[in-house]
C-alpha cells in the first residue's frame, strides 16, 4: 500500500512517521509538500505532529489554509484513509474535518511523557488489530491537547462510536487524574462519521520498534494496513 | 539616530580601553568612524575576543585521531564511524536569561543551534545546564520557570530532542542565573561546512529575520558585571522566532546537500559584524557589504546599528555567483528571502558601504590578529586557602540518618528533574533510546549500529572550594556518566562560567579550572573540541562559584547495549566499583545538614577513574550488567535510593551491608569520586569479577536487589526505607515547589 | 494608513485555562477582590487607506476564516479612522 | 461587580513572530492591503465593586507584577463600571 506523509512549513515528526511507514513497515511511503495540489495512488495519508507555522495564532490554525489541504478534503471524501497525528489532529479541528477544538492544555505547560490510553472502539480502519477495553501506553507530546467540544458534539461522538481513544490509569480508568491536559471526558483521539479521517493527540510513531522499549503504536499502524489489504 | 562624535567618552562606553584605542588608532592610520568604533567594540569584547581567557584555553588538549575540527570553527567537531560525524557545542546565555528568562533561555538555544547546523549538520540533541538560586525565594521560581519554558518553546519547535541537563540551586547564582545550551548534530563526515569567504567575486547572501534594532550592545552586556539598574537595561532584549530557524534550518540544509555553498556563518552575537569579519578573517579575504541591502525591520537604522544589531534567525552565506539563483529558488521554497549583500574581494579589507557611500574600511585579518591578549593576574586569596579547611571531629554524625536520606532526597539539587524534562519534547525524532532520567541519555543514529550517550556535569561547589580538582571532577564526572550508559567518552565541550576576569582571585579560579579539567582530558582521552567562556557573572561586586560546565559525548558500538541506572531483576547482587574515602568536604550532606561549605573537595586519582570507568564500559559492553550509576552528590546511600526509586518501575528495594570503619555519615553521604554502582546477575559474576581484576579496579560486594524497602546495614546500625516513601519525596521535591501541586 | 482592532475572546461556558491559572497566581499574589480572570487576544491590523466600510467587511472576513476559531471564540472588529 | 480590561502589547521595535506570521498568511489568503499585524492580548479582570481609582490602581499593579511582561510590552488598563 502506499501512504502519504504532508509536510507542512514546521512539521517535525514527518521523519518519524516515515521511518515507520517504510522502513519498520516496509510500504511505499512518500513525502507531500504542502503546496501539492493534487493527490493520486495514495491509500492514506499522515498529517504528522509539530508546530505548523510555529503554532503562532493558534495551532493548526494557519496551516489548514495550505493548498494541499483542499485536496487531502477531496481524498477524504473520496473514502481514503486520513490521520492526523497531534499538530496534525489540530490541523484537522481547524479545518472541520473534525469536530471541536484545542485549548491549551490546563497546566499551561507543554508535556512530554508516556500516558495510558484505552481503546473504546476497534469497528475502525485504525483500531481493527485492536481489543477494546485494551490499555495502550503512549508518548503524548503537546502543549494544546486540551480537547474541547459542546455538549451537543460530544454526545453525537459518543452515539455514534466515534470516541477511540480515552486518557486511562494503566487499568484503564479515566480518572481525573489520567487526564494529562484537561481535555473533556478524557478524551485523546477522534473519528468522523464516515469512520476514515482520526485525529489524536498521542504519538503512535514514537513508539513502534522494539530498541524505543514500546511497539504499542505500532499496532494501529498495522491496522491501516490491514484494512488496506 | 544621529551619529555621536568619537569622544573619550563613547570609548569608554564601548567598553575600550585607552590602550585598546591606542591599537585601534595603529591598525587604521586615523580616527575611527563611529561605524568602526561599533565593530571593534564588539569585535574586541570579552564575549568575541576572549582576550582574558585565550592564552589558558590553549592547555586544552584538543586533539585526537578522531577529532575533525577542534575548537575555533562555529562547533567541533568528531568523527564516529559509518561515514559520519558528531558536531557538537556549548554556549552561555545567562545575562539575557536573567534579565528575560523567556526569550533569553529560547535565543540561547536557536543560537545554540545555528552554529551546529551551520556546519551542515542536523541537531539531533539538545541539553541544557542550569542554575539559579534557591527556590525558596519567588523571583529563583518565576527565573526557573520562564527559563524552562523558553527552552521547551524553542528546541519543541524545532524538533530537536532535549534529552538531558542538569540544574543546580545555590545562593551564590541569585543575582546571576545561569543558562548554557547544548547541541549535538549529525553530518557527513565529508560534507562539513566552515565559516569561509573564500574566492574573490564570490557573492555573500543574507538569509533568515529582517534586522531590527534588537540587543544592539548584546554582547558588550554579557562582558559586563551586573549593576543594580542592568534589569532596566531591557530594549535590546530578542525576541526568538523558532518557526523561521526551523525554516532556515531545513533551507540551509538543502542548499548544503546540493553543494551549493562555499562557506556560511550564522548571525549570533556580534551579528553581521563578526560573522562577515571571521569569515574574511579564516579565509585570508576581504568582504565588502552594502548595508542599504539588509533587509530590515525597522526604520532608520543607521550602519552602525545595522552592523551591531543582534537580530536572531539570520545567517551569512558565501557562494559562487553562478550558484545564487538556484540558492535563491530553494529559500523561495521555504518562503525565505535570500539577499545578495555583498562581494568577496581580495584586498583584505571589511568594507562597508551604505547605499554605495563608504561607512567603514578596516583590514578583516587584523581584527582578529590583533585583538588584545591579557595574560591577568592570577592569584588565590587567604579567604579561598581558608574555604578548604574542615575539622570533622567538629562535625557530629546525626543520630537519625534514615531522616538524613531523605532530606536529601527532597533537596533541589537531588530530586527529580522530571517538572523540568517533561516540558521538553525528549523523543521527537524517534531516536532517543535512554530518555532523561538515568545518568547519560541515549541516542540510536539511524542508519547504523551506533548510539550516543551525553551528558553535562559541573559541581561548582568543588570548584568553589578548589577548582583545581572541580574542573577535574567535572571532566570525570561527564565521562563516568557517559560510561554508565555503556558509551565510550570521545570528546567534549564546554561552557566556564566565571566572576569578573580582572580580579586576581576570579583569574586564578579560572586558571586552575582550566588546568584541572585539562589534566583529566589528558588521562581519559576526551579531548576538548568546542566550548564558550562567560565571564562577569558577578553582581554588586558578589561572583557565582566557578562553574566550567562540561558537555560529554561518548558512543556506543552498539545501541542495544544501552545501560540505565535502576534495578531490574530481583537478586541480582550489587557491587560497588570503586572505593569509597574519608570525606565530607564540599559534600551536599554537609551544606544540606550542618550548613557548611567547607573543606577539601573529593580527590580524584585519575588513573583509578579510567580504571573504573574502564571496568564499567566493558563489562556493560559483554553484556554483563543490569544496571550502573555513578555516585554523585548526596554519595553512596543518594546513588543507591536512586537505583531504587527511578526507571519505569517496578521499583526494586535492595539489601545492603556496608563493611567499613569510616565514621557512617561519610560512608553514607560523603561524595567520594570514581564509584559506581552495579547490579549483576549470579550467572555473570565471575566474568565481570574477572575483568575488574584484569584492569585493576577495585570491586566490593555490597547486597542484593529485591523487596519493597532500601535497607542498609552498617557498623551494626540497621536502616531502612520503604523505596514508595523515597520515591514519592524525590520525585515531589521540585514539582510541588513550581506548581504546588501534590502527586497521587 | 487606518488600523482595525480585533479582540478575541473564549466564548461563553468554555472553560478557560489561562484565566484560571491567571487568577490563582494573582491570588497568591494577594490581590483581593479578583472574581475571575478571561484571556484572550488583542489585534492590530494596519491597513492601506481604504473606506470604513470596506475595512470593516475585510477584517470581519480575516476572522472568520483565520483570526478567531468561532467553534470556540468569538470576535469583535473596531475600525479606527 | 466591576471589569477590568487589560490591553497588553509588544513594545515598539520588538520582533513579533506571530504578527509576520499571521500577516503572511493574510497576504496568501488573499487580503489586500494588510501592512501589518501585530498580535497582543485582551483581558478581562471581573473585580468585586470598589472605587474606580482603588480598581485602576490595582489593575495597574496585576499588570507590572504578572499581567504584562514590561521588559517587552507595553500595557493598558481600562476601568469598565
Ligand atoms: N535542566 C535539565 N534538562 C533536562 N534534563 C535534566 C535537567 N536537569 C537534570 N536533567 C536530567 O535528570 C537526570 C538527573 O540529573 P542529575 O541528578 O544531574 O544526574 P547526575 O547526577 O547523574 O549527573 C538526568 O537524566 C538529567 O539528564
Ligand atoms: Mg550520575
Amino acid at each position: 500500500m502506499r501512504f502519504g506523509i504532508v509536510v507542512f512549513p514546521g512539521s517535525n515528526c514527518d521523519h518519524d512517521c516515515y521511518h515507520v511507514t517504510h522502513h519498520l513497515l516496509g510500504e511505499e511511503t512518500e513525502f507531500i509538500w504542502h503546496k501539492e495540489e493534487k493527490l493520486s495512488g495514495f491509500d492514506c495519508l499522515i498529517l504528522p505532529g509539530g508546530f505548523s507555522y510555529g503554532d503562532y495564532l493558534r495551532t493548526g490554525a494557519i496551516a489548514k489554509f495550505s493548498p494541499v489541504m483542499d485536496a487531502v478534503r477531496d481524498f477524504a471524501e473520496g473514502g481514503g484513509l486520513v490521520i492526523g497525528i497531534c499538530n496534525g489532529f489540530q490541523i484537522l479541528l481547524e479545518a472541520g474535518l473534525l469536530p471541536g477544538a484545542m485549548k491549551r492544555n490546563d497546566s499551561l505547560k507543554f508535556i512530554c511523557k508516556d500516558v495510558w490510553l484505552r481503546v473504546e472502539t476497534s469497528s475502525t480502519p485504525f483500531t481493527n488489530t485492536l481489543e477494546e477495553g485494551e490499555v495502550l501506553r503512549i508518548p503524548i507530546a503537546h502543549a494544546d491537547g486540551n480537547y474541547y467540544a459542546d455538549d451537543a458534539t460530544l454526545a453525537r461522538l459518543k452515539e455514534q462510536d466515534r470516541i477511540l481513544f480515552r486518557y486511562t490509569d494503566i487499568h484503564g480508568n479515566p480518572e481525573a487524574a489520567a487526564n494529562p491536559n484537561g481535555s473533556r471526558e478524557n478524551i485523546a483521539g477522534i473519528i468522523n462519521e464516515n469512520r476514515n479521517i482520526l485525529g489524536m493527540m498521542p504519538h503512535p510513531e514514537r513508539c513502534a520498534e522494539s530498541i524505543l522499549g514500546n511497539e504499542n503504536g505500532r499496532k494501529i499502524f498495522d491496522s491501516i494496513v490491514k484494512h488496506i489489504r | 539616530m544621529q551619529e555621536p562624535a568619537i569622544t573619550e567618552e563613547v570609548i569608554e562606553q564601548h567598553g575600550l580601553s585607552p590602550e585598546e584605542y591606542e591599537r585601534v588608532l595603529t591598525i587604521l592610520g586615523r580616527q575611527p568612524t563611529f561605524t568602526e568604533l561599533g565593530i571593534f567594540s564588539v569585535m574586541w569584547s570579552e564575549h568575541c575576543s576572549y582576550k582574558s581567557s585565550r592564552l589558558h584555553l590553549k592547555k586544552f588538549p584538543t586533539e585526537g585521531a578522531h577529532v575533525i575540527e577542534g575548537p575555533g570553527e562555529n562547533a567541533g567537531v568528531i568523527d564516529i564511524g559509518d561515514g559520519l560525524a558528531a558536531v557538537f557545542k556549548m554556549e552561555s546565555h545567562n545575562h539575557p536569561s536573567f534579565i528575560e528568562p523567556y526569550q533569553g533561555a529560547a535565543t540561547g538555544v536557536g543560537g545554540i543551534m545555528r552554529d551546529v547546523f551551520t556546519m551542515g549538520a542536523r541537531p539531533v540533541v539538545n541539553m541544557n545546564s542550569l542554575r539559579f538560586g534557591k527556590l525558596s525565594e519567588p523571583h529563583n521560581q518565576y527565573l526557573l520557570d520562564g527559563v524552562v519554558d523558553g527552552i521547551a518553546g524553542y528546541g519543541n519547535c524545532m524538533g530537536v530532542p532535549t534529552i538531558g541537563g542538569e540544574i543546580y540551586f545555590s545562593d551564590c547564582y541569585n543575582g546571576n542565573c545561569l543558562v548554557n545550551a547544548f547541541t549535538l548534530g549529525i553530518a557527513k563526515a565529508d560534507g562539513i561546512f566552515r565559516g569561509y569567504a573564500s574566492g574573490p567575486g564570490n557573492v555573500v547572501i543574507y538569509v533568515g529575520s529582517k534586522t531590527g534594532r534588537d540587543g544592539i550592545h548584546g554582547v558588550t552586556m554579557a562582558s559586563e558585571e551586573f549593576v543594580d539598574d542592568s534589569e532596566q537595561k531591557k530594549p535590546t532584549v530578542q525576541v526568538g522566532d523558532p518557526f523561521m530557524e526551523k525554516l532556515l534550518l531545513e533551507a540551509c540544509l538543502e542548499v548544503m546537500k546540493k553543494n551549493l555553498l562555499v562557506g556560511i556563518q550564522d548571525m549570533g552575537g556580534a551579528g553581521l559584524t563578526s560573522s562577515s569579519c571571521e569569515m574574511a578573517g579564516r579565509a585570508g579575504t576581504g568582504v565588502e557589504l552594502d548595508l542599504a541591502l539588509v533587509p530590515r525591520r525597522e526604520e532608520g537604522m543607521i550602519p552602525y546599528e545595522i552592523m551591531l544589531s543582534e537580530s536572531q534567525e539570520r545567517m551569512l552565506m558565501v557562494a559562487e555567483k553562478e550558484k545564487e539563483e538556484e540558492i535563491h529558488a530553494i529559500f523561495k521554497k521555504w518562503d525565505l528571502e535570500a539577499v545578495t549583500i555583498g562581494r568577496v574581494t581580495d584586498d583584505g579589507m571589511l568594507r562597508i558601504l551604505d547605499g554605495g557611500k563608504q561607512v567603514a574600511e578596516i583590514p578583516a585579518l587584523k581584527i582578529a590578529q590583533q585583538a588584545p591578549k591579557y595574560d591577568r593576574p592570577h592569584a588565590e586569596s587567604e579567604t579561598q586557602r581558608a574555604r578548604r579547611s574542615l575539622d570533622p571531629s567538629g562535625i557530629a554524625v546525626p543520630d537519625d540518618l534514615e531522616e538524613v536520606l531523605k532530606i536529601l532526597l527532597d533537596t533541589h539539587n537531588i530530586a527529580d528533574k522530571e517538572w523540568i524534562f517533561e516540558q521538553y519534547d525528549h523523543m521527537v525524532r524517534t531516536n532517543t533510546v535512554v530518555l532523561p532520567g538515568s545518568d547519560a541519555a541515549v541516542i540510536r543514529v539511524k542508519g547504523t549500529k551506533k548510539g550516543l550517550a551525553v551528558s553535562t556535569d559541573c559541581n561548582s561547589r568543588y570548584c568553589y572550594l578548589d577548582p583545581y580538582v572541580g574542573g577535574m571532577n567535572a571532566v570525570a564526572e561527564a565521562a563516568r556518566n557517559v560510561v554508565c550508559a555503556g558509551a565510550r567518552p570521545m570528546a567534549l565541550t564546554d561552557c566556564l562560567n566565571f566572576g569578573n576576569p580582572e580580579k586576581p582571585e576570579i583569574m586564578w579560579q579560572f586558571v586552575q579550572a582550566v588546568e584541572g579539567m585539562s589534566a583529566a582530558c589528558r588521562a581519559l582521552g576526551t579531548p576538548v573540541v568546542s566550548g564558550n567562556v562567560s565571564f562577569y557573572n558577578e553582581t554588586r561586586g558578589e561572583a557565582i562559584w566557578p562553574t566550567p560546565t562540561v558537555g560529554m559525548v561518548g558512543l556506543l558500538h552498539d545501541v542495544r547495549r544501552f545501560m540505565t541506572q535502576w534495578f531490574k531483576k530481583e537478586k541480582d547482587a550489587l557491587f560497588l566499583v570503586g572505593e569509597t574515602l574519608d570525606e565530607l568536604g564540599g559534600s551536599e550532606y554537609l551544606e544540606v545538614i550542618h550548613g557548611q561549605v567547607r573543606g577539601q573537595p573529593p580527590v580524584l586519582d585519575l588513573e583509578k577513574e579510567r580504571k573504573v570507568q574502564e571496568t564499567v564500559r566493558a563489562a556493560i559492553e559483554q553484556g554483563l550488567l543490569h544496571s550502573a550509576h555513578d555516585c554523585s552528590e548526596g554519595g553512596l546511600a543518594v546513588a543507591l535510593a536512586e537505583c531504587c526509586l527511578t526507571g519505569p518501575g517496578p521499583h526494586l528495594g535492595a539489601q545492603v551491608t556496608l563493611d567499613d570503619d569510616l565514621r557512617p555519615d561519610a560512608l553514607l553521604f560523603g561524595e567520594s569520586q570514581s564509584r559506581v554502582v552495579v547490579s549483576i546477575e549470579d550467572k555473570d559474576l565471575d566474568a565481570f569479577k574477572e575483568i575488574a581484576n584484569r584492569v585493576g579496579a577495585p570491586i566490593t560486594f555490597l547486597g542484593l536487589v529485591g523487596g519493597k524497602d532500601l535497607k542498609i546495614e552498617l557498623q551494626g546500625r540497621s536502616l531502612q526505607w520503604p523505596v514508595e516513601v523515597l520515591r514519592k519525596i524525590h520525585r515531589h521535591a521540585i514539582r510541588h515547589h513550581m506548581t504546588h501541586d501534590t502527586l497521587d | 494608513m487606518m488600523k482595525a482592532k480585533v479582540y478575541v475572546t473564549l466564548k461563553k461556558g468554555v472553560l478557560d485555562p489561562q484565566g484560571k491559572t491567571v487568577k490563582h497566581a494573582l491570588d497568591n499574589l494577594g490581590f483581593e477582590g479578583v472574581e475571575d480572570v478571561r484571556i484572550g487576544k488583542y489585534m492590530e491590523v494596519s491597513l492601506r487607506e481604504m473606506s470604513a466600510v470596506d475595512a470593516e467587511k475585510a477584517v470581519t472576513s480575516m476572522c472568520e476564516k483565520l483570526l478567531a476559531n468561532t467553534v470556540i471564540e468569538d470576535y469583535r472588529v473596531e475600525i479606527e479612522p
